[in-house]
């Protein structure tokens, strides 16, 4: 188990307090909040992503598909001029990426490696060019929701998603919620599992697991998670385009994964909001941000070697 | 975990911080434009001429401000719609800018124009065609400066028949801007009696044009009708011209065909018949001081998307001068704003009640690497702004 | 030409003709043999005789290109790799095959828990579930490890690297027990450690051990296979065997001195 | 169909199938070799072009032009491997995705710096000019012909090198077995260092072949980046025959998909791609 819990602890008592304060003395700036509140949103995603390539060892770069069919479907099903519900729509959603990954979970679960990447990003691209192709779809322009869902449940409402306060706390729980189902997850004994094969499939297959049946079902998992954050993105702005299906969605979600530390779920939040804010800071400052984007990803690349929660954990140690 | 102390400082300072941004005079800021363009990446060259002819303008217009000073607020928007919002959403609440101006891509306008319809904001788009913009989701806050990509094909229908043309093949990306180019090329040329025998739409952003070129060759048409612009617009033109069909069969565009392309699509480009709302060789005083400042100023020859960002500039000089150098009351900056006569380079033009400019469409020709104006081909041409209920 | 001389126990576990071919070379021709519940089954035989592809198919790792393995009677060539391990057949590795970055217990437990149910339970602590610790912690305190239960596979000797591969295997509560090489690379008292063991376990199980060492096989085998060159050369039991011509001249014949 | 268009379009596939293999060659020798995923490939296309037009610019000469191209890919090359890729060996596949991903940055930024946004264009060669007449309407170009040649040509010699040279074997023993290279006494590190820089250099001049018949632009090597997988993919990792067939094979399910089945002419090619993958999870000629 290569994360130790202590910096995992540290990290979710600063980070989460922190986040929870924040509106209090930003609410004057809507902007801070719904950039918060966005790369939240990514972070979510980037995080079901890590638990697939870090935790499950199975590398996709195909899983921006669930982040925009998350905003598509919500599109499709959900009536046009009508607030319906979000928990509800929710549910659905997740039930129908579900079902989707479990299709083509099982047809790309039958690769891995570097096959496996390509694979998934076949399906990506198909989906892309589906949505991107199509009129009915609204092209590559994109569409638009006209109307938010509302949240009440048994006639409790907690959020108002037209307010961006609300919707930024609606996604900090999601996104906690999220980092404490991942733990759940891998402390549970389906998560010994996934560790095991992770580490060593044969061995694994010998003690008379199928592996399959788990990889399968973390991929269904974690396809389930990325539609959730494409849903909530798709709900922040009230737009969906076909670019949240495009490679480059799934890469960069991919980079952010690897800088915060594969494998460490928490790393995901680290990562996502590294990256972001480097990448806000530095096309503010320059025009040629991508020099120095770049520069710094390589530089990154050669100092930490798991990413930057490894290296936090390292840090830890010596002082300990 | 954390000490306490150092929290209420991090309190403290953000509330200093606060309290010190919102105490500044607002007389004395400075107007604030916000640019949405693309620097980087395809549409990289027409984000920099943008802001190259907007930033020019408001130069020259100094005088005219009432004493406020510019400034200026560029974020490269990577032509990534998913970004959009969230950059538009940085103008608006964060920078508070006067004015956004962007952007190129049409994906991005629909991005921006979810957060800005409405807001208290002057939205000026400097190109993106997308119908929708001053169609079905125009907004007291939202102009633009450039053209409805219906406006610089509709005219071509017409040329076309004078010419005799029958049959015409037609093409673009499957995109929003090649689609609405093709339908509004249509819509004049099928009225007048004229058929499209194949409509040919190539995934975007493919280049691989030999295929669908071998098609038509087959095919045939009296002429060919296409949509292509940047990098895409220089291969498709020196394939039509490598694989012999130029000088067969007569190529017509939507005048983005050979704009800001034309020197790197070199011969193959002449006699190349494209309609716009804008040629570099227009013969008007306007134009040649344009041209030659431009070229001045930036060391290399303006283009169309350089007209456009100043003539976005040289709109929102005429309305500050208008009110005397007061923007802070939306309603009479935006009444300014419409009844603003944009003294062009590209010929004088106005605004329709959709706030799309009503304007000269020329027919030009490529001859010795320059676009030449033929014609007129349709004065004042106002987009018909279907779904706008302004 | 079957010698195999029959016995009042169960046959276990069963090959009928089994057959592997890798393109044109014969890895395995033609082998059957039954293995008896309770008894321990050595398989000899130089490099390339084919022990480790015959166990391979036995643990179904490869499929046989041709003929049968009955387990209990029953043919399963044909079920999946990991349904062999559900019906008690379990299986150690020629080279130390386990979770080298978790603790001794939880390498066991992962043995443990898949006849335990509760894999697809996504929520549920693996920290707080006694009985399977317990039945971990028994499997390694069968192979002598007990002491070693908290600490990092990746850091006990090699020697006990291979006895925690062993209590994997009894973790999962197997009927059949398929040992590749376990006494590979080890040292002398090491080696020792794993023969007692061996001695310990041949009453309860049925095994198969496939291993170099000569001594150790003689020592422990109730029944003695040969193998040349892919093929079932004779079996019996290990004074049979000792007495045998050919073996000495399949083993003279590839210049080893092993008897 | 009429015949002499399915004619011209397969000619056209299989024009299109060749310049595939050209920039997929580099991509798929790096990492049978060395097992290095080179995301920053397609970034080595566009500087080729790119460098192609800057010289062209300067000397008039294409020929000097792709010579003196190939030479700073070449350096370019061998700077990458020795300070950047060959810190990495030892790591994970996904931290190599990551530094390269850092490349494709940098790369992207400094052509923007160093050449500016505008599309640019070479003219064809003088001396391949001409265009062969193929139907009434329709020519084919001879600098085209010639470019197929060339793809020809270097699918051959590198065939030949890999079989027959010494340097070929130790690439083909490399790949199977790094410690046998090394206890041959040879320094493995140098033959990384020489794969790396060749699979460079493939890319940038298929990046100067490609520019007299296209248009240089940003971003034009992230584009053919995606292909270029599709096609190793396909191939499978690491085999040069298997590139060579699946970049056909691209090359002409491309271009017959444009024409027959254009709605799902976009996705054609990852259809094919999971197709195959499906069938054969090791792409056709793995090894």
């Amino acid at each position: 188990m290569l994360f130790n819990k202590r910096t995992e602890r540290i990290f979710i008592w600063v980070f989460f307090p922190l986040a929870l304060l924040m509106p209090l003395f930003l609410a004057e700036n809507a902007f801070y909040i719904s950039k918060m509140t966005s790369v939240m949103i990514f972070a979510l995603f980037v995080m079901s992503l890590d638990y697939l390539v870090g935790r499950c060892g199975l590398i996709t770069l195909g899983h921006a598909m669930f982040y925009g069919l998350g905003g598509y479907l919500f599109w499709m099903i959900a009536p046009e001029y009508e607030a319906v519900n979000f928990w509800v729509y929710t549910f659905y959603i997740c039930m129908i990426a579900s079902a989707v990954a479990l299709v083509i979970g099982f047809l790309v679960l039958r690769t891995s490696g570097i096959y496996m990447i390509m694979i998934t990003l076949a399906f990506a691209q198909m989906a892309f060019y589906f949505f991107s192709d199509s009129i009915e779809f609204g092209g590559n322009d994109g569409l638009f929701i006209y109307v938010k869902p509302e949240t009440s449940i048994f006639g409790l409402s907690f959020f108002n998603l037209d307010d961006p306060v609300h919707f930024y706390y609606l996604c900090l729980l999601s996104l906690f919620n999220t980092l404490v189902f991942f733990r759940l997850l891998i402390r549970s004994r389906f998560g010994r599992v996934v560790d095991a094969i992770h580490e060593n499939p044969g061995r694994t297959t010998a003690l008379g697991y199928n592996i399959f049946l788990f990889r399968l079902m973390s991929y269904v998992i974690a396809s389930a998670l990325g539609a959730y954050a494409g849903y909530l993105f798709t709900l922040q702005y009230g737009f969906v385009n076909p670019s949240m299906l495009a490679w480059t969605t799934s890469g960069s979600a991919l980079v952010m994964s690897i800088l915060g530390g594969m494998g460490s779920i928490y790393g995901a939040i680290l990562g996502t909001f590294v990256y972001e804010g480097l990448h806000y800071t530095l096309e503010h400052l320059t025009e040629h941000w991508m020099l120095f984007m770049g520069a710094l990803i390589i530089a990154m690349v050669m100092v930490f070697k798991n990413g930057i929660a490894g290296y936090m954990e390292k840090l830890l140690e010596k002082r300990s | 975990m954390f000490k306490s102390k150092t929290l209420r400082h991090a309190v403290v300072a953000s509330l200093a911080t606060l309290s010190l941004s919102s105490s500044v005079m607002a007389s004395d800021e400075p107007i604030k434009v916000g640019m949405m363009l693309p620097f980087s990446g395809v549409y990289g060259a027409l984000g920099d001429a943008t802001r190259n002819g907007l930033k020019m303008a408001l130069q020259e217009q100094a005088s005219n401000l009432h004493g406020r000073k510019i400034e200026y607020i560029e974020i490269d928007t990577e032509a990534r719609p998913e970004r959009a919002p969230e950059i538009a959403s940085s103008l608006l609440n964060n920078s508070e800018a006067d004015f956004i101006i962007g952007p190129v891509h049409s994906g991005v306008a629909m991005g921006m124009l979810k957060v800005l319809r409405g807001q208290d904001t002057v939205m000026i788009v400097p190109n993106a065609g997308a119908g929708p913009v001053t169609g079905p989701l125009c907004s007291p806050n939202v102009f633009r400066t450039s053209f409805s990509s219906w406006q610089p094909s509709y005219p071509m229908g017409h040329v076309a028949l004078e010419k005799g043309y029958k049959k015409v093949v037609t093409m673009s990306w499957n995109y929003g801007m090649g689609k609405e180019s093709l339908d509004a090329f249509e819509e004049s040329f099928t009225a007048g009696g004229g058929e499209i025998v194949k409509k040919i739409l190539v995934p975007f952003p493919k280049t691989e044009f030999q295929a669908y070129l071998s098609e038509i060759a087959s095919i045939n048409p009296d002429a060919v009708f296409v949509f292509f612009a940047g990098g895409g617009a220089v291969k498709f033109v020196k394939d039509y011209d490598a694989l012999g069909l130029k000088g067969k069969i007569p190529l017509l565009g939507s005048g983005f065909l050979t704009e800001g392309t034309l020197e790197a699509q070199g011969e193959s480009a002449e006699g190349i018949l494209t309609t716009l709302h804008y040629a570099d060789s227009l013969d008007n005083e306007l134009n040649t001081q344009f041209r030659s400042a431009y070229k001045q100023q930036f060391g290399k020859a303006s283009d169309i998307y350089a007209v456009q960002g100043y003539d976005t500039g040289l709109m929102i000089a005429s309305a500050v001068n208008q009110l005397g150098g007061d923007i802070s009351n939306q309603n009479a900056l935006i009444k300014a704003l419409e009844s603003t006569t944009v003294r062009s380079p590209r010929g004088d033009f106005t605004f329709s009640t959709a706030h799309n400019p009503v304007q000269n469409i020329y027919l030009r020709t490529v001859e010795n690497g320059e676009n030449k104006v033929v014609e007129i081909a349709a004065p004042a041409l106002a987009d018909p702004a279907r779904g706008c209920k302004l | 030409m079957n010698t195999q001389v029959s016995l009042d126990l169960e046959v276990m576990l069963e090959t009928q003709g089994l057959c592997k071919y890798w393109g044109g070379l014969k890895a395995l021709d033609d082998v059957s043999l039954q293995f008896y519940d309770k008894q321990l089954h050595g398989i000899v035989g130089p490099n390339g005789a084919g022990k480790s592809t015959l166990l391979n198919m036995l643990c179904g790792h490869y499929q046989p290109t041709r003929g049968s393995i009955l387990h209990k009677g029953e043919a399963i060539e044909s079920i999946r790799p990991w349904a062999f391990a559900r019906r008690g057949i379990g299986r150690s590795f020629q080279k130390t095959n386990i979770y080298s970055g978790a603790t001794c217990l939880e390498n066991c437990c992962v043995a443990v828990q898949r006849r335990m149910g509760g894999n697809f339970n996504f929520l549920r602590s693996r920290y707080t579930q006694k009985v399977l610790d317990e039945i971990a912690t028994e499997a390694l305190e069968k192979v002598g490890l007990r002491h070693r239960r908290d600490v990092i596979a990746s850091q006990i000797s090699y020697g006990e690297q291979r006895q925690l591969e062993i209590a994997m295997v009894l973790a999962t509560a197997p009927e059949v027990l398929l040992l590749d090489e376990p006494m590979a690379g080890m040292g002398h008292e090491e080696s020792q450690l794993i023969i007692e063991l061996l001695k310990k376990l041949r009453r309860e199980y049925c095994i198969v051990l496939v291993e170099h060492d000569m001594d150790a096989v003689f020592e422990l085998s109730d029944q003695l296979t040969v193998m040349v060159d892919g093929q079932h050369l004779t079996t019996g039991t290990v004074d049979q065997v000792r007495e045998d011509t050919r073996v000495k001249e399949a083993y003279l014949g590839q210049g080893d001195e092993v008897f | 169909m009429t015949t002499s268009l399915f004619l011209v379009q397969l000619i056209n596939g299989l024009q299109y199938g060749l310049l595939l293999f050209l920039i997929a060659s580099g991509l798929t020798l790096v990492f049978g070799v060395m097992g290095i995923l080179n995301l920053a490939h397609g970034s080595m296309y566009m500087v080729g072009a790119y460098l192609a037009w800057y010289f062209v610019e300067h000397t008039g000469s294409f020929g000097v032009s792709a010579i003196i191209s190939a030479i700073i890919a070449l350096l370019i090359g061998i700077f990458v491997e020795r300070t950047l890729i060959r810190q990495l060996y030892r790591r994970n596949h996904l931290d190599q995705v990551l530094l390269t991903i850092g490349m494709i940055f940098v790369f992207n930024a400094l052509q923007g710096i160093l050449w500016g946004n505008d599309p640019l264009g070479v003219s064809v060669p003088e001396s391949l000019a001409g265009a062969i007449p193929l139907t009434d309407v329709l020519e084919y170009p001879v600098y085209r012909i010639f470019v197929a040649l060339l793809c020809i040509g270097i699918a051959a010699v590198m065939y030949f090198m890999i079989n027959k040279t010494r340097l070929g074997m130790l690439i083909r023993a490399g790949e199977s077995n790094r410690e046998m290279v090394e206890c041959l006494g040879i320094d493995i590190r140098k033959l990384y260092t020489i794969v790396f820089a060749i699979g460079v250099m493939l890319a940038a001049v298929a990046g100067v072949a490609a520019a007299p018949m296209s248009s240089i632009v940003p971003g034009m090597g992230e584009h053919i980046l995606i292909t270029c997988f599709v096609v190793v993919v396909i191939g499978g990792m690491g085999s040069i025959k298997g590139a060579f067939v699946a970049a056909l094979l691209v090359g002409l399910v491309d271009t017959f998909a444009s024409v027959l089945v254009p709605q799902l002419s976009s996705m054609m090619i990852y259809i094919l791609m999971a197709f195959i993958l499906l069938l054969k999870p090791q792409g056709l000629f793995s090894s």
